[in-house]
């Protein structure tokens, strides 16, 4: 793919260069909000329409809903893409981060109204390491004995993980107050002029998010460019040769499912913060196989490529939302008397379907994989043998 | 990428530039081109239960258009998918786009509590068909409307339906844990009072098999359920329970008063259920909207459909009569006081903007022949 | 130190090759103290008993199905003795885990190669140099000073440990991409960066045509002088008998003999049960 | 804990148990067989079962049965289920080639990593249920009554209705049939080859993707039949019916040991009881927690599921 070897070409350049070009990259993702920059690139604008612009959504909302799933997926592909481990429920520990900081900083929380247990809400600031640090607890606890398991034995016990964690949020008479939930979940802190930073446009959360997954890349990536990492690809090339070899696979699993975890809540309490309301309905099944579905789609063991598909399972069905409006496409069809819903909007999920069918047909290592990784599948591809 | 790196290099310049704003936002002819908004589940799991609503404000939309070709007014629709998580970006651009003067929905309580938050500091007017959580209208909001009584209003009748009206002595207590059925069964409890209660279950939404549940209401020998939910599950439920022989009566709220719940369920299993409803009974005009809502959808109308045409049409009024900016038409609101030509129900608004109480009122519908007849007013004490 | 097992050298061994170094001052490094494994009925090893020691280069040879590869996976850690004990300097290594007694310095090679397809040949090596790398996520994560230095270590020795085994040059290929040779050269390589004070090679020489063989036995003595002991499961009774100090011959799940090349090539039991078998004759 | 309740209600929660139990176990037979030989889960197969949910509702159309009609003459009855099983099976075992040859053999011929495979079973899963919400207005559809309420006999609180007896009986039938294929045909004997050796079994001359297409085409006719009873006993269908459906029945193949058919068939009967007990016990709102729960722990325990792999040695 020629982003690829674009990226390639990139990384030959001399480093001032290649600086100014990841800044400006920077300032280009910053800039991504704004109608108004859209505009001003000459785009052409429609009926009120930018191609790349999502009109039938807040493109701030867009893009913050991408980089929450991004940190998802980057979380994911640290268990799923390096670590090999299939973890079908990996939305439980976003549900972990959400809801403590939901519980700690909502007025409305039964630890205030009922329990008694605080006082009064906490700031977010607060909540956001607590909820980490649970998620990465939650991360141990179910490792701790499930990660001797096989691989697909492993893949339903962290879904099943992940159910009992909805079901439990789903109980109106729990803490978790099910699906009436908690609205008035903290935000972040800070004002400009005396509104505050962090209310109700999502254009601020977006660009703290984007802040935090950039710091999330260069700790991820310190971590697979060390020891850590070259465990983690050993456990998931060859387990028994790796505990042969001195890696203590079972420790360095476990390190993949809570540093994965921790991101995960990470991610929750980003999301908290800025919903302002958390309640069971979020942390379907679905959406775990969503980010699932992102990291294999951008390309398993690559970073870049977890980025890549964090983004595109979000922004494609909701630009898909805009499309009908572009082309003028019917909204409905009648065929024999009845009338069918085909506009892109209803449509979008059975498109997405098809998109992942048509990547992994075309791409099985995903849009951007690992370069190993890829010329490994180019080599399966000439051997004779038979498909696992 | 090339493309990329060019982008990169129009930003740099772009700094200072920022000033071509939006284009013309014309606010000329007034009352023409103005959009209705429409916000709920209308894919995912629990579109069915908000698309007959989408659809009553499309057939409001489309009869007035029909009679003022030329000055129309738009529907654009915002799917949430039900869930709280996507309310946020979708209020947002709703609120943005200024030619959007009128709201109706959210369709659930969960993402009302996130989107009427984005709505109130965008002063843009909604009336919600479905959102039944009593809190919504406590939370300070100016511009939150309520097009149906609240859990308060429907749940307490039914129990006293059940308690009073049917005498039954013992009842059996079931809710989908949605905040509108578990609201629901937790109103109607506190007049049942425990010795009433011969049990309680819950089922959760998308639920196929309710066997366990079935055979613990048939142990318990309870001859009325109170299920606080909505037909998609209380239909296969009941159907179920008929299946194994149960023959007591089930009493539900307006998340059964559909026609789903009487052809899922068949007119025989069905015969003699109880749905409350805070709607009066049938107008003559009730009429002509089941006819037009079949010729546009073939489909029959199901749960909310009236109440969101009726909602829709009192919006197009407002327009019409020349309210052409959200302010107008969330004053206009407050001073409405008719009948809907669907529903039946008297809309007149309180400052909270819940439903006049004295405009509730809570009747009991039966099944019976393949249709829900009224059956009478529920007292209300 | 006089205390090794009476039995076993001076019976059988009359006088020793001049290769193997004398008896008096050798080290038990690994001792193999009555072994049985039992599969449910199978009976895999049965009472096996040999002593390895330091500095030596120790073949392993049987029929197929005698219980080599079996006998080396309990060595290290894969299956746990049913009966008996294996002492490694002493210690115990039965039923301890796997990573450790790696890191006690036992490192192995597999008999059909098991390298991490996907990595390059450098971070094979790493890998097996990170066993007595104490860095864990924290240091990584922060890159802190001791997680530096570590990093910079294993890295020269892979570089080293490359050129070593002679594949100097494949650094950045997948370990999938190399030629087989180099594959099971990288094995060796990776096996000796675990700093093992034993290594187990289990037939390094398959498929290797005979001036590979040549090399490899080149190779294997290289590692020996570096001071680490070998132990080398071969079919091949040439290079056997060409590298090895000492010979232990298994058949059945029993030792049937044990010496040096000279004595089991001339020892009937041998013959019958090995040497009998026409496609390995040396 | 309410075990007053359970020890009420044992009797009619065994039976309702194992007429759940029995559907589990066709549709768990479908995800065991596939994965039995590619070692592959395919995500797809609630949707082969929601496929079929709506072919039987279609057949009983056809007989001018719907919600409504009264229920038919017994002779009648029977006949339709007859009809609409082997339309229900005929089509969800099109529908399962048609996500094998589409879906899944394209990435076999690249010889794409499992998870790739996991992926496009997503994505066809998302297509065919989608489309099928599109179709159907996402509304839920009223099957008609077919079989009688009335107990055929009720020995000291034991009743049982004729639906489930011809569940039980039908869904024995489809295991014992099944079983008797794989282990005595020929076709069968070229399953277990591949399932135990796929590279051994080509060289021995066996077809290796007419063997997984058969795959395919099995577990769908046993989604197909599952599809029928599921209408029955719950009496309605709608386009999401397959998708919590298809992971209890994934759970009870795992629970069984995946890959092996009669732990898929143990595994559903026991996760059909596991629930129903629970939902005595702990209310059912905690029906599925326990459900997991009892397969987490029994996974520590046995971690290769009650019965352990093996699609080839079927036997163990």
């Amino acid at each position: 793919m020629s982003a690829l070897r674009e990226r390639l070409r990139i990384s030959n350049l001399p480093k001032p260069a290649r600086y100014s070009l990841g800044a400006l990259g920077l300032v280009f993702l910053f800039l991504l909000p704004n109608k108004w920059f859209y505009e001003y690139l000459g785009i052409p604008l429609g009926f009120a329409y930018i191609p790349l612009y999502t009109t039938k959504n807040d493109m701030a909302s867009v893009l913050f809903i991408c980089t929450w799933i991004i940190l998802l997926s980057l979380g994911l592909n640290v268990v799923v893409g390096y670590a090999g481990l299939l973890d079908l429920g990996f939305f439980g520990f976003f549900a972990v981060g959400a809801y403590v900081v939901a519980l700690l900083t909502s007025p409305e929380s039964k630890l205030l109204t009922e329990y008694n247990w605080l006082e009064s809400p906490w700031p977010w600031l607060v909540a956001v390491p607590i909820g980490i640090a649970l998620s990465l607890l939650a991360g141990v606890l179910l490792g701790w004995p499930t990660l001797r398991l096989r691989g697909d034995y492993l893949a339903i016990v962290t879904l099943g993980f992940a159910e009992m964690i909805r079901i439990v949020a789903k109980q109106q008479d729990w803490i978790l107050n099910g699906d009436r939930g908690i609205p008035e979940v903290g935000h972040p802190p800070g004002s400009v002029g005396g509104e505050p930073l962090f209310s109700f446009d999502a254009k601020p959360y977006y660009w703290l998010a984007l802040c935090v997954i950039i710091l999330a890349v260069f700790l991820i990536r310190n971590l697979v460019r060390s020891r850590v990492g070259r465990a983690w690809v050993a456990i998931r090339e060859d387990e028994d040769a790796a505990e042969l070899m001195g890696v203590p696979t079972f420790r360095f699993k476990l390190w993949a499912f809570a540093i994965g975890a921790a991101v995960g809540g990470l991610s929750g309490t980003l999301w908290a913060g800025q919903a302002n309301f958390v309640n069971s309905t979020t942390f379907s099944l679905e959406n775990s196989i969503l980010v699932l579905s992102a990291v294999l789609l951008g390309g398993a063991g690559n970073i870049a490529g977890a980025i890549l598909g964090g983004f595109l399972v979000i922004y494609i069905p909701e630009w898909l939302r805009s499309v009908g409006d572009v082309f003028g496409l019917p909204e409905t069809v009648t065929v024999g008397g009845s009338t069918y819903d085909i506009s892109p909007t209803s449509l979008r999920f059975a498109i997405f379907g098809i998109v992942l069918i048509v990547v992994m047909i075309f791409r099985p290592q995903g849009l951007w994989p690992n370069r190993r990784r890829a010329a490994e599948i180019q080599h399966r591809k000439k051997e004779v043998a038979v498909g696992e | 990428m090339r493309v990329f790196g060019g982008v990169a290099a129009a930003v740099l310049i772009a700094g200072s530039a920022a000033a071509c704003k939006a284009d013309s936002e014309d606010g000329g002819s007034a009352a023409c081109g103005l959009k209705i908004g429409v916000f709920g589940a209308l894919s995912g799991d629990n579109a069915g239960l908000f698309v007959p609503a989408k659809n009553g404000v499309d057939l409001a939309i489309s009869q007035y258009n029909e009679k003022n070709k030329d000055c129309t007014v738009e529907l654009t629709t915002f799917d949430s998918q039900g869930s709280p998580d996507k309310a946020g970006g979708l209020a947002t651009s709703a609120s943005q786009d200024t030619k959007i003067v009128a709201m109706i929905g959210p369709g659930f309580s969960g993402e009302s509590e996130v989107a009427n938050a984005i709505f109130d500091q965008a002063k843009l007017p909604a009336i919600t068909p479905s959102a039944t959580r009593p809190s919504l209208s406590t939370k300070g909001w100016k511009i939150f409307h309520r097009g149906v009584g609240n859990d308060l209003s429907q749940g307490p009748a039914a129990a006293r339906y059940i308690k009073n009206v049917m005498k039954a002595e013992k009842v059996y207590v079931i809710n989908d844990q949605t905040a509108y059925g578990a609201g629901l069964t937790d109103e109607a409890k506190k007049v049942f009072g425990a010795g009433m209660i011969a049990g309680e279950d819950k089922t959760s939404e998308k639920q196929t098999d309710f066997a366990g549940t079935v055979t613990k209401v048939k142990t318990s020998g309870a001859q009325v359920i109170f299920y606080g939910g909505y037909t998609a599950e209380a239909s296969l439920f009941l159907k179920q329970l008929r299946a194994q022989g149960w023959t007591g009566t089930l009493v539900g709220g307006d998340g059964i008063n559909d026609t789903n719940m009487l052809s899922v369920t068949g007119q025989k299993d069905v015969e003699g259920t109880i749905a409350t409803c805070p709607c009066a009974p049938a107008t003559n005009a009730k009429g002509t909207f089941v006819a037009d809502y079949k010729k546009k959808f073939s489909v029959d109308p199901a749960v909310y459909a009236d109440v969101a045409y009726d909602l829709a049409n009192i919006f197009l009024e407002g327009i019409k009569d020349g309210k052409s900016t959200r302010e107008d038409l969330n004053t206009f609101l407050g001073s409405y006081n008719k009948a809907g030509s669907a529903s039946g129900v008297t809309y007149k608004w309180e400052a909270s903007g819940e439903l006049d109480p004295a405009q509730v009122v809570v009747w009991a519908y039966e099944a019976k022949g393949g249709a829900w007849v009224p059956k009478q007013e529920i007292p209300k004490s | 130190m006089s205390e090794q097992p009476s039995l076993d050298k001076p019976s059988d061994a009359p006088e020793p090759t001049p290769s193997a170094a004398p008896a008096g001052d050798r080290k038990p490094l690994l001792e193999v103290d009555n072994v049985t494994l039992r599969f449910g009925g199978v009976v895999a090893l049965n009472q096996v008993n040999f002593t390895l020691y330091e500095g030596e280069i120790l073949g392993l040879i049987g029929p197929n199905g005698a219980g080599k590869t079996t006998c080396f996976n309990a060595m290290t850690g894969v299956y746990t003795p049913t009966e008996g004990a294996i002492r490694f300097q002493g210690g115990k290594i039965s039923g301890q885990q796997r990573f450790k007694i790696t890191k006690m310095g036992i490192a192995r090679t597999f008999q059909n190669i098991r390298l991490f397809p996907e990595m390059t040949a450098l971070e094979n090596i790493q890998v097996g140099a990170d066993a007595h790398h104490r860095t864990s996520v924290p240091g990584a994560l922060l890159r802190l000073p001791r997680h530096r230095r570590e990093e910079k270590d294993g890295l020269k020795l892979a570089h080293d440990l490359l050129e070593l085994v002679g594949i100097g040059g494949t650094e950045h290929e997948a370990a999938r991409n190399l030629p087989y040779g180099s594959q099971r050269r990288l094995e060796i390589a990776r096996a000796l960066a675990t700093r093992p004070k034993l290594l187990c090679l289990d037939e390094p020489a398959a498929g290797f045509n005979p001036a590979e063989k040549q090399d490899l036995m080149q190779l294997i003595k290289k590692i020996r002088d570096t001071g680490v002991t070998v132990l080398l499961i071969e079919h091949d009774m040439r290079l056997v008998m060409g590298v090895t100090d000492r010979i232990v011959v298994l058949e059945f799940g029993r030792k049937i003999a044990e010496g040096s090349p000279a004595e089991v090539a001339a020892d009937p039991k041998v013959h019958a049960a090995y040497l009998g078998v026409p496609a390995d004759a040396a | 804990m309410n075990i007053g309740e359970l020890l009420r209600s044992f009797p009619e929660l065994t039976v309702t148990g194992v007429t759940q139990g029995a559907i589990y176990a066709l549709v768990a037979l479908g995800y065991t067989l596939v994965y039995g030989v590619l070692r592959l889960i395919n995500f797809a197969h609630s949707e082969v079962f929601m496929v079929g949910t709506f072919a039987a509702l279609f057949t009983w159309g056809l007989f001018g049965l719907d919600s409504n009609t009264e229920r038919p003459s017994i002779g009648v009855a029977l006949l339709a289920i007859l009809a609409a099983i082997v339309v229900a099976a005929v089509t969800s075992a099109a529908v399962a080639l048609l996500i094998e040859v589409t879906a899944y053999r394209p990435l076999r011929h690249r010889n794409a990593p499992p998870l790739a495979f996991l992926i496009t079973a997503i994505g066809a899963s998302f297509v065919l249920m989608e489309v099928a919400g599109s179709l159907t207005v996402r509304r839920p559809f009223g099957v008609p009554a077919l079989l009688p309420s009335k107990p055929l006999f009720d020995i000291g609180g034991w009743a049982v209705t004729p639906t489930q007896v011809t569940t039980v009986v039908v869904a024995i039938a489809m295991l014992v049939g099944l079983d008797y294929f794989v282990q005595k045909t020929r076709a069968g004997r070229g399953i277990r080859a591949v399932a135990q050796d796929p590279n051994t079994a080509a060289l021995m001359g066996v077809n290796k993707s007419r063997v997984i297409a058969l795959v395919f085409i099995l577990g769908g006719l046993m989604a197909g039949v599952a599809a029928v009873f599921n209408d029955i006993k719950t009496g309605s269908t709608k386009f999401n019916v397959g998708f919590l459906l298809g992971l209890k029945a994934f759970s009870a193949a795992v629970l069984g040991g995946i890959g092996n058919l009669r732990g898929a068939a143990l595994g559903g009967l026991l996760l059909g009881l596991i629930e129903n007990y629970a939902s005595a016990l702990f209310g059912s709102n905690w029906r599925d927690f326990v459900a997991f729960v009892a397969l987490i722990a029994l996974l520590m325990f046995r971690p290769t599921g009650l019965l352990g792999e093996s699609l080839g040695r079927a036997r163990a």
